[in-house]
Order: structure tokens, then C-alpha cells, then sequence
């Protein structure tokens, strides 16, 4: 555990001092939403309805456009391999990595979106689910997203394949994360999709760091 | 026999680069990689560190398979690559300060300024990597190796880019460390004066063979 | 004159023998300013008193585009002529005028919702604000994203003189399209449209932030050249850390 | 001229070793532009009136996270360096990599976005204006972004810094964009967005390469 | 006096490395950089190059400034730095054909395949450069060299990562480079086996004041 703390830390202190990593998720969210209201006018009923949609792929596109680095700069020069020739398991170092992820994307996203949803004049009461999707959802996009990062380490590529390989498996993430908003805003209950996020959420938490894990063992062979 | 290989082969890609190549390694000792550009010594301490497996063969650690236990073995070594490791947003101490928190918690600032010292960066510690003259990344990326206590020291090609000082820094390091019984392994392309050290040249290894 | 002020210790007198007048006056015409819009002014007949929002919603917009223009000249001047001075004033600008566009937008929403019975519409004159704080963003991330200073400042120079083009979008955009906001009252060709009652406490509460924006920059140019002056110190002794 | 078309040569034969980028382009503005349906559902209406924006945004995405590599690589491994010590102006191959970019972007997703057009149940009449649209807007996007893929070269923040400084000054081109499909939707004339986004072109392709070239020197420096 | 500097100053980010240094090469000769690490090598080669501008001096290239014309000071020189700039998805035969491409469009098959080797290369010159070794890396960056003529050769740490061999196969390039007349210049750590050379030893010039 003290491991996995000094391991978080060090995560963290890096994305800091690499200049704002959180402010600058967030910003970026902010841009991709004003692009929809822009490209469709003011057309304020129509917005409403693709809101919910528009919110949560704008916040899986900053997730995923954060997550190109999670691996990668330590592996182009030598720190990842310095990581894994380290005494802790590699897992504790890949679990920092992916905690410090979302806690500098998932996390201000979180807390972004309903702001966004009021410029996007959806009804109040559904704020409350729309936080709690996010706060379901969020995390499997870091973990998912983890995971494409592991496997695309050393393909030079860059954020274009890593999205690519992604967005499919982040697909049931979007779909629920918008029903359960939709839900809200027509007033039906939204704890179906809710509860399908939590299981996607429980299911990726089990397995995914396991395998980022073996990935990044054999990037580095 | 406290370090051992035995009847290594490794293979890159689909060409074998070497095969059949032994060594033995005791407390106090240091080991010279030499052979030609592309005969294999990086390859060969990457096998040794346990970042990659060989083909054919066993590395042994007190008698024990490295691979057993990879943790254990990566605690009882430092292996400083061709690449320094160093980000370059951070300052020279930070980086050290970073690395060592993951291998050894308890680790003053004392030890890292001294560690940063005995390759004569006190002055620009404070000065982020990225600033650092490529000498001086060397210097930094050396330090780690006497930041904490490592029985098996791994350097490939440690002398790139140092001057005649931050080398014969590095000499007195490796000096000292044999004296406490630390066992060293160097890939090097040039010669350097260390003396009592065995000497495996790969380019009598070389197999060559496509798969 | 400028380079003689990109000394720290110079730039540090000047400053202490300006702020604190600047300070005073600033503080004066401001409590004059809000005296007369939230107490002499009269309400408006349709709004009532909402309208006293205008008070501060319309300077704070006047003061986030001036501090754009003056960021993006203090830039080209920086380019252009190299001014040690020009560049730290851009970053020293560039954080309050992105609190005026802020303040700008807020009130504006506050102001929104009894009015269009909204906080927000996407049209032409709220979004092109919303971009004015995008580049007010970027200019100040893009400034701290380098390990250099002075690579950053060159690049955030360059974008900051682009985002120009957003300003005469902002100021001409209820003309060009048709808007929920309102055109322009106060500054437009042929002289104001409205009464005096209404311009006096608009005109003071503007001078009052422009006192305001002068007194913040060059504090905060003297802590960006002391915050250096720190830096440059903890690189050659990293004891004193 | 000989030397422009070495250049862009040059620039081609890297992208396409790096493993086809054009292709990877198009996926992935495949993959945005399925996103809003699956978040959307079924409501097929409410998706044909969204569907320019929605065109418009992919292929802004698309071409945004194609940029980040398109000095990046270059300047970490020191080939940058090698350009700028060229005997030719540095210009000439600052063009021939904006070009080559279009060339493996833009021209791809012209190509393609009539087939998404047509998966969103777009009418045909509208198809023409969606090509010619994208044929004026793509190049700006390609030289906006490769300017700001020189101002953020160094910096280590990859695609999330340039995504999030580029898209407010490639606004205009949403705007117009979508603008220029939606009249042709609703059956009215598109020939004052189509000039303005000629207008644009225009106007980037004479100032943006020659202040990114200078981006670039000073990077070097 | 060919190639002159005069009084040069270097400044990085606010500290002055050197200042009042001067140095001129005439044809054929061969300028050693020397110094400790971190003493301004790499800055004033990149000086040199053209790549940045002294804050004060100015260097000259037969008798003109090098930034009044500086695509035709880059058409005389070649400059090969810390970093190798190959593209490791390419062959070293690819990487050093669109190198050239841009500098000598004529440059034919048999001159590249020449080039590479003189570095030993012709057996490996298939292989991506991802693949090569840390010193076959070095020896396709060096077959720039001799792959087109230009007047000065700046090298900045040839012999990193180079075995025995290589080194020699460099040193002779640079005797051949001497007797046409080729000027070059070299940052170095360690002592090379060249002889008749100018050395500075950029020690002496270290300034060290912050501004
Ligand atoms: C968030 C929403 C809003 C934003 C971003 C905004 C922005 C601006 C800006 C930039 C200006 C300065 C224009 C210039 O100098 O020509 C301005 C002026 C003004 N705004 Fe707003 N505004 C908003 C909401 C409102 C609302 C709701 C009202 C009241 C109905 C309002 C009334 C005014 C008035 C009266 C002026 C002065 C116009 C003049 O006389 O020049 N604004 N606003
Ligand atoms: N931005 C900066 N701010 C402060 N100091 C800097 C900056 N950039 C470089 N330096 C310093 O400039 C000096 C010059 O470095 P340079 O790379 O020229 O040295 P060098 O002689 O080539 O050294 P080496 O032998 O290690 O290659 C170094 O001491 C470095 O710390
Ligand atoms: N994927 C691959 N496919 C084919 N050959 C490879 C591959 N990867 C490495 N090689 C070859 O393996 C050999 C071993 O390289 P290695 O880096 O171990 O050599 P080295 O002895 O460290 O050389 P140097 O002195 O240049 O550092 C090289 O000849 C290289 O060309
Ligand atoms: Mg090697
Ligand atoms: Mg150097």
C-alpha cells in the first residue's frame, strides 16, 4: 500500500510539473461541447435532446486524447524500463498510473460536466445522475483506455491508433452514460443503465490492470 | 558462483545474435562486455537485468533462476541503460528523488545530495534535466548507483559522453563498490582502465542464424 | 525607458512609487462609480432593477477586450522589437483580462435569466465571447507548457496576436447576425444612444477597473521578476531549497 | 519546385511507413461519427438534422489528432534539426509537410464523409455542397493546425494542448461548414458559406505557413 | 580565414556560458572543442551550425556573416549531432537516401550504398533502423558524411557508441575530408587519435553570469 502511494505520488507530481495536466482536460472538454451548439445553431430544443450524448462523447474524447502519454513517455526515454526493474510489483506502478489518470481527467471531468449541462439548459434534476454516470464511467475509460495505451507502446502512432483500437470497447460506456441521462431528463428512472455501468466499472477493475500489465512487460522485451 | 549464465542464446527479430555464451560472476568482480558494434552486449544485459528472457539457457542468481523471482533480483541490482531516464521537466535531484522512492522509502535528502555530489552535480542539481548538457544526463543517470545499496551493478556503455572527471568518478565508484563485494558488469565499446576484471568478447558468441 | 525598467530592482521602485496612488485612485472612483449606478442611476421602466447589472456587466466586457488588444500588442512589441519588458506584461495581462471575460460571462448569464428567461444561448455574440476565454486560456497555458520561459513566450506571443481576428467578431457580431443580445449603445459610429444618467456610472466604473487592471499587472510584473529572480537563484543554489 | 516535390516525397514516404496513416484517419472518423447515433438511439429526424454538425466535428477530430505528429517526431529524433540546415528555405518544406498532411487527411475524409452523409440518411442533392465544403475547409484546418503543431513543439503536453489551442481558430470553419450543409438540406443556396470558407483558405494559405516556419526556427533555437 | 568567430557570447535561458571566445580555422585544418561536461561544446557547435545566434560576436563564413546568408552556409556544412535522426520504421539505406535527397538530388544508388560502407554498414543497411544496435545508429548517422561533399564537417561527439573499427573508419573520413581542403570541427570528451589539430579548450571561456 505505502507502494502504491509513493508510486501515486510520483505520478502525480509528474503530470503537475508537466504543466497542468487536469486544467487542461477540462479546457479541452469545454471546446469539444461548444463545438456542437455552434455546428447546429440555435436551435435550443434540439440541443437539449442530443446534450446528454454530446456531453459524454466529448468527455470520452478528452479522456482518450489524455491518455496517449500514460505509457509512452516513459517508455521513449528509459523510465518504464526503470519501472519495471524496480523491487514492488509492476502492478502497483500500473494501478498508480491508471488512479492518477482518472484523478487528473476522469475526476475534473466529473465535476465539469454539469456546468456544461446548464449551458446545454438541461433540467436540473438531472445533474444528480448525470455526476453519477460520470463517476461510474470515468474510471472505466481510464482503465479500458490503460489498456490501449499498454498495447500500442513503441508503434509511434500516437493519440489516432490509440483512440481507433479504444473507442470500440469504450462503446457500452457511452451508450449507458447517455441512457441513463436521456432517463433522467424524460423522468424515468435511470438506474438500469446505472447499474450497467457499475458492472462494466467492477468487470474492468477486475481484470484490465492485469493485463496492461503483461503488456507493458512485453513491450519492453 | 553467485552469478551465473549459462549457455545463453538470444534472438532479435528472426536472427539469433548469439548463442552458446557463458559467464560466471563472484562477489567483487567486474565483468567487460566488449565485441564489435551490433555483436550483443546490449542484448546481453538486458537478459541479464530481466527486462528480456533468452532463447536458450538459464540465468542463475544464487543458484537460483532469475526469472523465479524477478522482484528479488531487481532488488539486489541497478542497471543504468543507454538511455538516462530522466524527465526533463524535473530537476537532476527530483529525478533522483523520484527513482529512489520506489526502491528505497527511507532515503534522505542527504544521501541524494551526496549521491548527486560524488558525481560532482551539486551545482546544478537544481537545474531541470532537460537543461543539462548530455554529459551531465550521463552523470545523473549514474547516480542512481550510488543512491542505494545494489549487489549487481548493470552499465551499458556508462562512459558515453562523460569527461575525464565525471569518469574517473565513475571509476572510484565501481572501485568501492567491489571493495564492499558489489559484482559489476560493463558493456563497453572502448577500453577502460579498470584492472582485475574479466573480459567476455561477444564477438566469439556471434551465431548469426535466421530462424 | 522600458529597458530600464527590465531591471527587477528598478521595476521594483518604480512600482512601489506608483501602486499605492494608483491604488487610491482606483478605489476612489470605483466607490463613486457604484454610488451613482446603484443609487443615482434610476431604474430602468421595462427592466427595473436588473438593469443595474449593466453597471458592471459592460465594463468588465469593455475590459476583457481592451486587455486582449493591449496583451496582443504588448506581444508584437515583444517580437517584433524585443522588448524584455513587453512579453512578461502580455503574461502579466493575460490572467486578469481572462477574470473580466469570466465576470463579463457571468453577469451576462445572471442578467440572461430574467431577461430571455435563460442562462445561455448559443448565438453569436456569447459564443464569440466564450472563444475570447478559450484564448485567453491557451495563451496562459501555452505560456507555462514550456520548460523554457522564453521559448513560451515567443509561442504564446504568436497565438495571442492571432486571436486578434476575434475581437471585431465580438464587438461586430449583433450587426452581422441577428442576436438576442443587443447592439451596441455606447460605442458606435455617430456617438452614444443613451441618456447621461446611465453614462456617467458606466464611464466611472470602467476608469475605476482599467485603475484596477493598471495596478494588478504591475504587481504582477514585479512578481513575475522576482518569481524569476528566485528561480534563476534556487538553479545556482539548490541548497536553499 | 523540384525540391517542394522531393520534399513532399519525403514526407509521404514516412507517413505511409508509419504504418498507413490515412487509413488509420478514416477509421477514425468513422468511428466519431457512430458515436452519435449509438448515444442518440434511433430517433432518425433528430439525426439527419444533426448530421452535418455531427460530419464536421469528426472530421475536425479526425485532423486534430493527426497533427500532433506532424513535427513532433521530427524534432524529438532530430531530423528537424537536419531540415532546418537544409540549403533549401525551410519554407519549402514546411510546405510540403502541410501538404502531405491534407494529403493524408483531408483528402481521405473529403472522400469518405459522403458515405457517412449517406448512412445519416442525408438527401443527394446535399452531397455536392458536403464535398465542397470539405475540398475548401480541409486545407485550413490542415495549415491552422500545422502552425499550431509548431507553437506547441517542446512542449511534451501532445495532442490535448494543440487540440484545445487550434479548435477556437477552427471554429469558422465548423460554422461554415455545417452551415453550407444545412442550406443545402433545407433546399436553399449554400454560396455565402462556401465564399467564406474560400475567404478562409485563402487568407491561411498566404500568412499561416511563413509564421510557421518561423514557429518552427525558433523552436530549434 | 575561412571560418572565423569572433568574440562570441552564448547565452541559455538566463546564464551566460561563454563569452569572449574567438576561433578561426583556415582549409584542411581540424578544430578540437574540448572542456568539461556542461562547458558549452554542443552550444557553440550549434553556434556553428547556425541552428542558434551568439548574443554577441559574430562568426563568419569566408569573410561573411553566416546569417546573412545562412541556406548557403548550410549548403557547405554538415552537421551531425547528439541524436542520430533516423526514423526507425526506415532502413538505414532509406534514411540516409531522403537525406540526401533534399541536399544532392543526384546522389545516386552506388554513392549511398558507398556511404554506408565506409561505416561498415553494407551488411546491415537492410534493416530498419529501429533494430540496429546503439553504434550501428552512430555509424548511419556518420555516413552523411561522406555521402555528399561539403566543405565543413561539424561533428558533435562522433565517436559515442563506436567500436575500434568504426572509429577508425571515421578517422580516415576525416583524413581524406583534410587533404581536399575540408574543414571540421569537433566536440569532443574524450581524446582522439588525430594529429596536427587546434584545440579550444572551451574551459577557458566559461562565464557563468546570470542576468
Ligand atoms: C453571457 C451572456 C452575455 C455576454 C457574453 C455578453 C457580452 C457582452 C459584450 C462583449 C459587450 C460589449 C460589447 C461592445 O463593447 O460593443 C456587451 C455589452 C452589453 N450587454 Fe452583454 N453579454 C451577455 C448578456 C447580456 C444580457 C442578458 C443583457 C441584457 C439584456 C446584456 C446587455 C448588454 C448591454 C446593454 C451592453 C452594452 C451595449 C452597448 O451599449 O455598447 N448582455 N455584452
Ligand atoms: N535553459 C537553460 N538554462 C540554464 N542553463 C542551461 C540551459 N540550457 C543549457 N544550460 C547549461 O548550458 C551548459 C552548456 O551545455 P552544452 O550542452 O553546450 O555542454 P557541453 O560542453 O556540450 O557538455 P557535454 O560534454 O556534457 O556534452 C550546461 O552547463 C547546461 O547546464
Ligand atoms: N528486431 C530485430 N531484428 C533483427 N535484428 C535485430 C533486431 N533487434 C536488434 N537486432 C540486431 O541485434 C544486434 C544486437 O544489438 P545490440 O544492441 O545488442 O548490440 P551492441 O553490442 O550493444 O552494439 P553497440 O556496441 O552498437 O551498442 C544488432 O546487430 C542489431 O542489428
Ligand atoms: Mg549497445
Ligand atoms: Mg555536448
Amino acid at each position: 500500500m505505502t507502494v502504491f502511494i509513493v508510486a501515486l505520488r510520483r505520478e502525480i507530481k509528474i503530470i503537475v510539473r508537466q504543466a497542468g495536466d487536469a486544467s487542461l482536460v477540462i479546457m479541452f472538454f469545454v471546446v469539444i461541447s461548444v463545438l456542437f451548439p455552434l455546428g447546429i445553431g440555435s436551435k435550443i430544443d434540439l440541443l437539449a435532446q442530443v446534450a446528454p450524448t454530446v456531453i459524454w462523447v466529448a468527455a470520452l474524447l478528452s479522456v482518450l486524447l489524455s491518455l496517449e502519454h500514460m505509457f509512452s513517455r516513459d517508455f521513449e526515454d528509459g523510465s518504464l524500463e526503470q519501472l519495471a526493474l524496480s523491487p514492488q510489483p509492476l502492478i502497483v506502478v500500473v494501478l498508480a498510473k491508471l488512479a492518477s489518470h482518472w484523478l487528473t481527467s476522469g475526476l475534473p471531468l466529473m465535476v465539469t460536466a454539469p456546468v456544461i449541462a446548464i449551458l446545454y439548459n438541461l433540467p436540473n434534476a438531472s445533474l444528480q445522475v448525470l455526476i453519477l454516470s460520470m463517476a461510474l464511467g470515468t474510471p472505466a475509460l481510464s482503465l479500458i483506455g490503460g489498456l490501449g495505451a499498454a498495447l500500442t507502446l513503441g508503434t509511434r502512432r500516437g493519440g489516432l491508433l490509440l483512440s481507433f483500437l479504444v473507442l470500440p470497447f469504450v462503446l457500452p460506456v457511452l451508450i449507458f452514460g447517455s441512457a441513463a441521462s436521456n432517463a433522467a431528463i424524460n423522468g424515468l428512472s435511470a438506474e438500469t443503465p446505472l447499474l450497467l455501468l457499475g458492472a462494466i466499472l467492477a468487470v474492468t477493475i477486475a481484470i484490465v490492470p492485469v493485463i496492461t500489465t503483461a503488456a507493458i512487460r512485453q513491450a519492453l522485451d | 558462483m553467485d552469478f551465473v549464465g549459462s549457455n545463453l542464446a538470444c534472438v532479435r527479430g528472426n536472427l539469433e545474435i548469439f548463442s552458446g555464451l557463458s559467464f560466471s560472476l563472484e562477489l567483487g568482480e567486474v565483468l567487460m562486455l566488449t565485441g564489435s558494434n551490433g555483436s550483443g552486449k546490449t542484448s546481453l544485459l538486458r537478459l541479464m537485468a530481466g527486462l528480456s528472457r533468452p532463447t536458450k539457457g538459464v540465468i542463475l542468481w544464487q543458484g537460483r533462476s532469475i526469472s523465479a523471482d524477478p522482484e528479488e533480483h531487481f532488488g539486489q541490482m541497478t542497471y543504468v541503460g543507454h538511455s538516462d531516464a530522466l524527465k526533463p521537466y524535473l530537476t537532476a535531484f527530483e529525478n533522483l528523488a523520484l527513482w529512489t522512492a520506489i526502491r528505497k522509502p527511507a532515503c534522505t535528502k542527504d544521501q541524494l545530495v551526496k549521491a548527486l555530489d560524488t558525481f560532482g552535480l551539486k551545482s546544478v542539481m537544481g537545474k531541470p534535466a532537460g537543461y543539462l548538457s548530455a554529459g551531465q544526463r550521463r552523470r545523473a543517470a549514474l547516480a542512481r548507483l550510488v543512491s542505494v545499496d545494489a549487489t549487481l551493478w548493470l552499465l551499458d556503455e556508462p562512459t558515453i559522453g562523460l569527461d575525464d572527471h565525471a569518469c574517473s568518478y565513475l571509476f572510484d565508484a565501481i572501485h568501492n563498490h567491489r571493495k564492499k563485494g558489489g559484482m559489476t558488469v560493463i558493456a563497453t565499446n572502448v577500453a577502460l582502465p579498470l584492472r582485475e576484471t574479466q573480459t567476455l568478447d561477444l564477438g566469439a558468441y556471434i551465431s548469426g542464424i535466421t530462424q | 525607458m522600458f529597458h530600464f525598467l527590465a531591471n527587477p530592482v528598478r521595476f521594483k521602485r518604480a512600482a512601489d512609487l506608483v501602486i499605492p496612488w494608483a491604488q487610491w485612485l482606483c478605489g476612489i472612483t470605483l466607490l463613486i462609480g457604484f454610488y451613482f449606478a446603484l443609487y443615482l442611476s434610476p431604474p430602468d421602466y421595462q427592466q427595473g432593477e436588473t438593469v443595474r447589472i449593466m453597471y458592471i456587466h459592460v465594463p468588465c466586457a469593455w475590459m476583457a477586450l481592451f486587455l486582449y488588444f493591449s496583451m496582443a500588442s504588448l506581444s508584437a512589441i515583444g517580437l517584433i522589437w524585443h522588448h524584455p519588458l513587453a512579453h512578461l506584461s502580455a503574461q502579466a495581462a493575460a490572467p486578469i483580462g481572462a477574470c473580466f471575460t469570466i465576470l463579463c460571462l457571468a453577469t451576462g448569464s445572471l442578467w440572461g435569466k430574467p431577461m430571455w428567461g435563460t442562462w445561455w444561448v448559443w448565438d453569436a455574440r456569447l459564443t464569440s465571447v466564450l472563444v475570447l476565454l478559450l484564448l485567453y486560456l491557451g495563451v496562459i497555458v501555452l505560456f507555462k507548457a514550456f520548460d523554457d520561459p522564453t521559448r513560451g513566450e515567443k509561442s504564446a506571443a504568436i497565438l495571442a496576436i492571432f486571436g486578434v481576428i476575434n475581437l471585431p467578431i465580438i464587438k461586430f457580431s449583433v450587426d452581422w447576425w441577428n442576436t438576442l443580445h443587443q447592439p451596441a449603445s455606447v460605442i458606435k459610429v455617430g456617438g452614444p444612444a443613451i441618456h447621461s444618467s446611465m453614462m456617467t456610472p458606466l464611464f466611472l466604473v470602467a476608469a475605476g477597473f482599467t485603475l484596477f487592471s493598471v495596478c494588478m499587472i504591475v504587481l504582477r510584473i514585479r512578481a513575475l521578476l522576482i518569481a524569476r529572480q528566485i528561480r534563476s537563484l534556487l538553479i545556482q543554489n539548490p541548497n536553499l531549497n
